[in-house]
């Protein structure tokens, strides 16, 4: 399985901080297999993707097997 | 009070409690005591009346290695002797610490610009999700625009 | 530790023995804990080797008045929830800390700025003569031309 | 009498950091009354003057009588 990880607003669209998802995946799996509310965000450029902590510099290239946690990673606010 | 030890030239935490600047700064200056300028910041939630909590979320994987790295590239960027990266995550109400910056440098200037190089990068280049509770409903916050145009200012040279 | 009581929205001191930065700055967070923005400027007397001392003079009638004018400017100048301006006088050696500036305020920039406009004015425009003993020499410092550079920013607008 | 104070350099140059003189006094006056070492900087536009606490925005028109105290004040230098 891999594992999903909603942050900031995502974890509040996918009603859970993470989930488990059958692999491989890419990009447009990934978007399949994520609730509807959550790809609608994804279709937007601000939207990251790390896979195993590594942030993708182009996300459409996403590849991840069984055993990968996929970070979704709106944009941040600190401070 | 105990001596607080911080890692020399650079000490970045996530805390997931209070922080306590008065220690934290003794501690800082203590340790730099033969740089000439010592500058720092402190961001508190802000009790405007109608903020009830604030909740900070991190990534383990991504937002304290990213602060590390952002602690290293002050240091590179500017003439300093050391910094010190705390921020606070989980849940907090008003009036509490949420970051704390200082720098020490030999000189003003490079302490100044580091606590600024690196307040704007927490603000809206780290991995960190704020949101708020008002009037009872959380709202996450995102990074407003003249944040990220205080961003570019670093960009530009 | 024992609360330190600040004068409040200003507090102006002249100080003749040794200040501590961690009493200070954890009483100045107490006294203006509704600001969400609080910037500070500690400046020692720098370890370089061949600094033995340092001393201050001041002239009474002149000097903590000026600052407190000073201080009051900042407060007109800028959105501020208060202000700590302290400034060490007599003979000390290094690392000792020389002055210590705060600034309280709803928003970073604002606590920033009176912070860099505070010690810009106290470098060169306070009634202050500091001198300098090397090698067992005093020598008196007159502010440089960067520091009048500096001063000349606050004036252009 | 009339008390100077010397700050700064201006005190090592009179080799005292104060001294007693006779009023009344006006610049002139002043500027007999003063070793000539301390003199010569008052020549320079740099060094202020004050009267009981007062700067003088025209140091030329310094008047003081007996019991005023002058200050002069070569450039400042803190922080």
């Amino acid at each position: 399985m891999i594992r999903l990880v909603y942050l900031g607003k995502l974890a509040d669209l996918a009603m859970n901080d993470t989930a488990e998802v059958a692999g491989p995946l890419d990009w447009n799996s990934l978007l399949a297999a994520v609730p509807e509310a959550v790809a609608a965000q994804l279709g937007e450029e601000r939207v990251h993707i790390a896979v195993n902590g590594a942030v993708l510099t182009d996300r459409c290239s996403l590849t991840a097997q069984d055993g990968d946690e996929i970070a979704l990673l709106p944009p941040v606010s600190g401070g | 009070m105990a001596r607080l030890s911080l890692d020399n030239p650079r000490d970045v935490r996530l805390l997931d409690k209070g922080l306590s600047v008065g220690e934290a700064l003794a501690a800082f200056s203590a340790t730099y005591e033969r740089a000439g300028a010592i500058a720092s910041f402190l961001g508190k939630t802000r009790d405007d009346g109608g903020t009830q909590a604030l909740e900070l979320t991190h990534y383990e994987p991504l937002t304290l290695p990213g602060m590390e790295r952002l602690a290293d590239e002050a240091r590179a960027r500017f003439a300093l002797d050391g910094v010190l990266v705390w921020h606070r995550v989980g849940v907090m109400t008003p009036p509490q610490p949420i970051v704390l910056v200082a720098a020490a440098a030999p000189h003003r200037r490079a302490a100044f610009d580091a606590v600024d190089f690196l307040m704007d990068h927490l603000k809206s280049a780290s991995w960190l999700w704020k949101r708020e509770k008002r009037g009872g409903e959380w709202r996450w916050i995102e990074p407003r625009a003249d944040d990220h145009d205080a961003l570019a200012r670093w960009k530009a040279d």
